[in-house]
């Protein structure tokens, strides 16, 4: 049962990322993009990952899309891309390196997970919770990566600012 | 609870230099807009402070907030070259970004933060503090890169931006497979893995882990094929900025390869070594071939970049800690002649005209000899001709080479340094036996004390390293005992 | 913990039905009528302008890109403030200096005037 | 497993049905509230009182003509409005409408699902919901269209970010994203006592994010001539207005459980087991009552002190209540 | 439990799709959306490891990466909003990557 909604959910995320590459209108490929977010929070939720689930639609396709979709609206994107780019040197290259890739990350599947398995089992979830646990570990545990992201997000800001502001 | 007062002092150089970022941004947000014209020093003495609480990580290695912070000689050593190539960039940002008129606190800012994100980068035990610092420090630099915001420097940013986002992915996705393969992404849980359980030594997901992080680092250091960003992200971004990404960018890359290789995959020598004989020997002969063929300097200087980042990866491959300090003497070294170099080049331009052309230099030797003299120490040094610092460098990482017996990837080395010796004596030969044109392109220097200042002591540094190196070698090489 | 989620398929499920459903019956029931000054852009009367489009001012994106910002700032804060009081004081320091920092990017966004809207 | 799913789908319609129904007659109800407060009638003549006006009104929407704007984006156009109504209709999926109760010797539970995230899956869905309304206006190819979705859509996010901010606090203090567990803290004091400023601001960035009165920029005819769903007619008109009285349905509820102690009375006062939806069904129906009489008294703010309502008062203000929570919880502890 | 081999094999494929897209697509927003989806992809890899070994360090790793997307995203929409504004041209939207 899980398996085929996860098939299903997989089929929708690939062909969003599909329509993602072939759509000529940004706001297309947006909105595709934003159908694989959603299809992989479903997904995500099928590896028992909650919060995560719960902040791929939060962030990913609530805010990051958002912002995309905001700024193709704004700035007015709809030229689409000329028709006289022929299947190039470019292209063909593009596309026998994506290949490559994929069968670089296909073929070690065959060997499976030899990583040791950490203590994040169901029963400890059952206990406290997979929000908690997770804080927990944020709070304590991972504490300088979380903070390096407040003085990322700093950067973030300033740069954009810096960057988009009119009059600086 | 897994934090203590012995944390926070590996992270105070850290934070002094998030403060004085912070400091800047206060300022500006007290008064908008205004002219602040003392900010770069603000941010120097932030500098010049974390550099008074540095010296106390030297000496045996300590780790903090549980494993994601090395406290130990080797961070420190890079703390001080990153403190080097902030200073001068702020010291040559200063009279540069005023002429230009975009002297605003958000620049100086985004350099002390990315300053920051170099300094995590060269500090980071795990591999998590390492992709979030390299963010840190990229997303500062695309934002300067852009600060211009004309065409040319949107364009930098943006083709830098693009690419290296694409690169992080490439960096990221090696870090879920070795999670996948180790169960953990600490330098040292890795270490133990691969220890612990030979087989996983030839576990095709722990390799491809391995070369897709090598991949991503690629990119940050620009090595061919990975390089297609650098010459236009170079040439196209503020002249200050590009110093900065060339130097600082570089110091930090090579500061987290030496942790990642070095430490993290140690016992993978053989299989890395290989894959990174061909990286270096294509990165430096590539750079240097295309390098000779422009008559930008700007731009030849980007392709020279790339050539340099191939010599430092002939170090990597030896894979010894003999060859580690050699590299970190070769960052302090470059950083010192490459920030030297751009700031001749800014002094060269003047507003929305860089001057940046072979053409331009002609006859400038006997114009502003002081200019003449300070470009030729750095062009010498960047070809490697004793007594300077960058002959130094090569000659350590090149004696590290042949002490691992990679015969023929130092030959290689060599004769690339002697093919670059052609287009870096070509500024020379251009300043001092080509006739000025009649209509002279550079009338004046954009030169104030801050500039002035700024080459003197990257000038100093070339040569004072060259003739004695002794004292910067020992130290380079106890901050590598301390690392493997 | 999957359990859950499987009522909320459902209705996921019922309501894109719903909402689909009553796209195709509006355009199967509903007559057809076309002419070209229905379907032409509704200006309230004025000549409509081809070149409707033009980039908008630039205060917009900026919003957008400080609430990008923050937004993930408060993501931070849910884990936090559900573990709150078992995190103690100490924390709570923690996310006083996380949010310190970004603090000090809202007073400059604040002062830089990114908040003004005329 | 059956029977659960069995149950689930059981519960899924009957909720679905009621949230339908009770959209439709809020718009009854707001019609007719606002005609008294504006000294006139509201819809009287369809059946008795006007009651099936909300029905008649769908099915006028149905045999509209359908129509799509020549030069609009056909694609978008059609899904904007099922984009915008889907997350709408999905909230109540998470919100708990009272406790449980014994049917057929089985414990039924009053609502359709509880889960560990429900607050983040309630926010989540609000952000989707924001694109029905920006592509709406885009797709449309229509210059107000697009300003008017423009400027919601800039609203919508500056005050999700007050609103993330004031949930903060509440979190705080009940310690569980969880709505259901949220409301059993609140048996004795409500968190609208602990938390008054919360529940203020809260009520304010509500109203704001699902754009009604004061704050409907959307609807400012004056300016927009009518927003972003100026193009759209028929049932795909309906379709946005659904979403939005569906918002406010959610909102209450929201309300309700976060602050007014869902379905229990207030300073720990028993609430026998057959109060209990009732209970709950009163603190909604007085909340949406109070939507509907606000409208009828607060002028539109102008957009500019929206935008700085939100940014500059709201979002400080949360920041100081988290502040302000957190030294307090700190020392008590 | 998903079988591992299958959530990893959708990673590779969506990451696969995002590297052809910004080697192929020349329109910048189309290009920082593809990025997107590989990061999308990484993060499916993370929480499908961390699945399998019960380990949180993979969720955290997520986490993240969105913070980083967001940052990314912010920065990078502003360079094309710069972009857009020096160039005020027909093309302004395209840009050849693979040059020089």
């Amino acid at each position: 049962m899980t398996l085929a909604i996860f098939f299903v959910f997989a089929a929708f995320a690939v062909l969003g990322g599909i329509g993602v590459l072939l759509a000529r209108n940004p706001i297309h490929s947006a909105l595709s993009l934003v159908g694989t977010m959603v299809s992989l929070a479903g997904i995500y939720l099928l590896h028992h990952a909650e919060f995560i689930f719960a902040i791929q639609l939060m962030v990913y396709a609530g805010a990051i899309m958002t912002l995309i979709v905001f700024v193709i609206m704004l700035l007015d994107v709809r030229h689409e891309e000329a028709e006289t780019e022929r299947l190039g040197f470019a292209k063909v290259f593009g596309m026998v390196l994506a290949g490559l890739m994929v069968v670089v990350l296909l073929v070690p599947l065959a060997a499976g997970l030899t990583g040791k398995p950490g203590g994040m089992t169901e029963e400890v979830l059952a206990r406290v919770g997979s929000v908690e646990f997770l804080s927990e570990k944020l709070f304590t545990t991972y504490l300088l990566p979380f903070e390096i992201a407040s003085v990322l997000l700093l950067v973030g800001l300033v740069g954009a600012v810096a960057l988009a502001k009119k009059r600086l | 609870m897994t934090f203590s007062m012995a944390d926070m002092r590996l992270l105070t150089p850290h934070l002094v230099i998030t403060a004085a970022a912070l400091l800047v941004l206060l300022a500006e947000a007290v008064s908008p807009g205004r002219r602040k014209g003392y900010l770069p020093y603000l941010g120097i003495a932030g500098i010049v402070v974390a550099a008074f609480t540095t010296p106390g990580l030297f000496g045996p290695a300590r780790s903090g907030f549980s494993g994601m912070l090395a406290g130990d000689a080797f961070a420190a050593f890079v703390y001080f070259i990153l403190y080097a190539v902030g200073a001068l960039t702020l010291l040559v940002s200063d009279a540069y970004l005023r002429d230009e008129g975009r002297d605003h606190a958000e620049y100086y800012a985004l350099v002390l933060l990315a300053l920051v994100g170099m300094m995590l980068m060269a500090g980071a035990t795990h591999l998590m503090s390492v992709f979030l610092a390299l963010e840190t420090m990229s997303i500062a630099i695309y934002a300067l890169a852009g600060f211009f915001r004309d065409e040319r420097s949107a364009e930098a940013s943006f083709k830098y931006f693009i690419l290296g986002a694409f690169s992080s992915g490439f960096l990221l996705y090696g870090i879920a497979l070795l999670y996948g393969a180790c169960g953990t992404t600490e330098i040292q849980g890795i270490l133990d893995a691969f220890a612990s359980n030979r087989a996983l030594a030839g576990s095709p997901m722990a390799l491809a882990g391995v070369g897709l992080v090598t991949v991503g680092f690629a990119f940050k250091v620009a090595a061919v094929p990975f390089h297609m960003w650098t010459p236009d992200a170079y040439q196209g971004a503020p002249t200050s900025v590009t110093a900065f990404m060339a130097t600082g960018v570089k110091a930090a890359a090579f500061a987290a390869v030496l942790r990642v290789f070095f430490v993290a995959f140690q016992t993978l020598h053989v299989d890395w070594s290989g894959v990174l004989w061909v990286l270096a020997l294509l990165t430096m002969t590539l750079g240097n071939l295309t390098a000779i063929a422009q008559t930008d300097v700007k731009r030849m200087l980007a392709y020279s970049s790339i050539a340099h980042a191939g010599y430092i990866l002939v170090g990597v491959v030896a894979g010894t800690p003999e060859a580690g300090a050699g590299i970190l003497y070769y960052l302090l070294a470059y950083a010192f002649m490459n920030i030297g170099a751009f700031a001749c080049l800014i002094m060269v331009g003047r507003k929305g005209h860089e001057n940046t052309e072979l053409d331009a230099f002609a006859g400038l030797g006997f114009k502003f000899p002081a200019l003449g003299l300070a470009m030729s120490l750095f062009m010498f040094s960047m070809a490697g001709i004793p007594p300077t610092a960058g002959f130094i460098g090569k000659f350590l990482i090149f004696k590290a080479a042949v002490h691992q017996g990679y015969y023929w990837l130092t030959i290689f080395g060599v004769l690339n340094s002697a093919a670059s010796v052609y287009y870096y004596l070509r500024v020379i030969v251009t300043m001092y036996f080509k006739p000025e044109p009649d209509t002279p392109v550079v009338e004046g220097l954009r030169a104030g004390p801050s500039m002035a200042l700024a080459t003197i002591l990257a000038g100093l540094g070339v040569l004072y390293f060259g003739i004695v190196p002794g004292g910067l070698v020992d130290l380079a090489e106890q901050a590598l005992r301390y690392l493997v | 913990m999957l359990q859950n989620y499987v009522p909320i398929l459902i209705l996921f499920l019922l309501a894109a039905g719903f909402g689909l459903g009553m796209v195709l019956m509006s355009a199967m029931l509903g007559p057809r009528r076309p002419d070209s000054e229905k379907l032409s852009t509704y200006e309230c009367g004025m000549t409509v302008d081809p070149g409707a489009r033009r980039p908008f001012d630039v205060k917009y994106y900026l919003v957008a890109m400080v609430f990008l910002v923050f937004d993930v700032e408060v993501v931070f804060l849910y884990p936090w403030a559900v573990k709150f009081k078992a995190l103690g004081l100490f924390g709570f320091v923690e996310m006083l200096v996380f949010l310190f920092i970004l603090l000090v990017g809202y007073a400059y966004i604040w002062r830089k005037g990114v908040l003004e809207w005329e | 497993m059956l029977d659960f799913l069995i149950e689930s789908i059981l519960k899924v319609l009957v909720v679905f049905g009621v949230l339908l129904f009770v959209v439709a007659y809020t718009t009854w109800l707001e019609r007719r509230v606002l005609g008294r407060i504006q000294v006139r009638h509201g819809p009287n003549r369809v059946g008795f009182q006007g009651l099936l006006q909300p029905l008649a009104d769908g099915l006028k929407g149905f045999f509209k003509e359908d129509i799509v704007p020549a030069n609009a984006d056909k694609i978008v156009y059609v899904l904007a409005p099922v984009l915008s109504i889907v997350p709408a209709l999905m909230i109540v999926a998470v919100i708990p409408f009272g406790d449980s109760f014994q049917l057929f010797g089985r414990e039924i539970t009053m609502r359709i699902t509880d889960v560990n995230v429900a607050l983040l899956y309630i926010l989540g869905l609000a952000g989707l919901g924001e694109y029905g309304v920006m592509l709406g206006g885009w797709a449309s190819n229509n210059r107000y269209g697009l300003l008017g979705s423009l400027r919601t859509a800039a609203q919508m996010i500056s005050y999700e970010l007050a609103l993330g901010l004031t949930l903060i606090s509440v979190i705080m203090v009940s310690g569980s994203l969880s709505l259901v567990e949220i409301v059993n803290t609140q048996t004795v004091w409500w968190n609208a006592f602990k938390q008054p400023l919360a529940f203020f601001l809260f009520l304010i960035c509500g109203l704001a994010e699902i754009n009604r009165t004061p704050f409907d920029m959307p609807e400012a005819e004056a300016e927009l001539a009518c927003g972003f769903n100026i193009e759209y007619s028929s049932m795909k008109f309906a379709m946005f207005f659904m979403a939005e009285y569906a918002h406010l349905i959610s909102l209450a509820m929201i309300i309700t459980c976060l602050f007014l102690g869902g379905w229990y009375l207030p300073f720990g006062i028993p609430t026998p087991g057959l109060l209990k939806f009732p209970v709950f069904l009163a603190k909604v129906f007085v909340l949406v009552f109070f939507f509907i009489w606000e409208r009828g008294t607060f002028p539109r703010l102008r957009y500019d002190q929206i935008m700085r309502l939100g940014w500059k008062w709201l979002m400080p203000l949360a920041l100081a209540n988290i502040f302000v929570t957190g030294v307090v919880v700190t020392a008590v502890a | 439990m998903i079988p591992f081999e299958y959530s990893m094999g959708l990673s590779a494929v969506l990451f696969g799709l995002g590297v052809v897209g910004v080697l192929v697509r020349r329109n910048v927003i189309v290009l920082l959306m593809c990025v997107e989806l590989m990061l999308n992809a990484v993060n499916l890899a993370f929480v499908t490891v961390a699945d399998h070994l019960n380990s949180v360090e993979g969720l955290l790793y997520v986490f993240f990466v969105m913070t980083v997307a967001a940052a990314e995203a912010a920065v990078g929409l502003a360079i094309v909003v710069c972009l857009y504004r020096a160039r005020r041209a027909v093309h302004a939207d395209e840009i050849s990557l693979l040059k020089g």
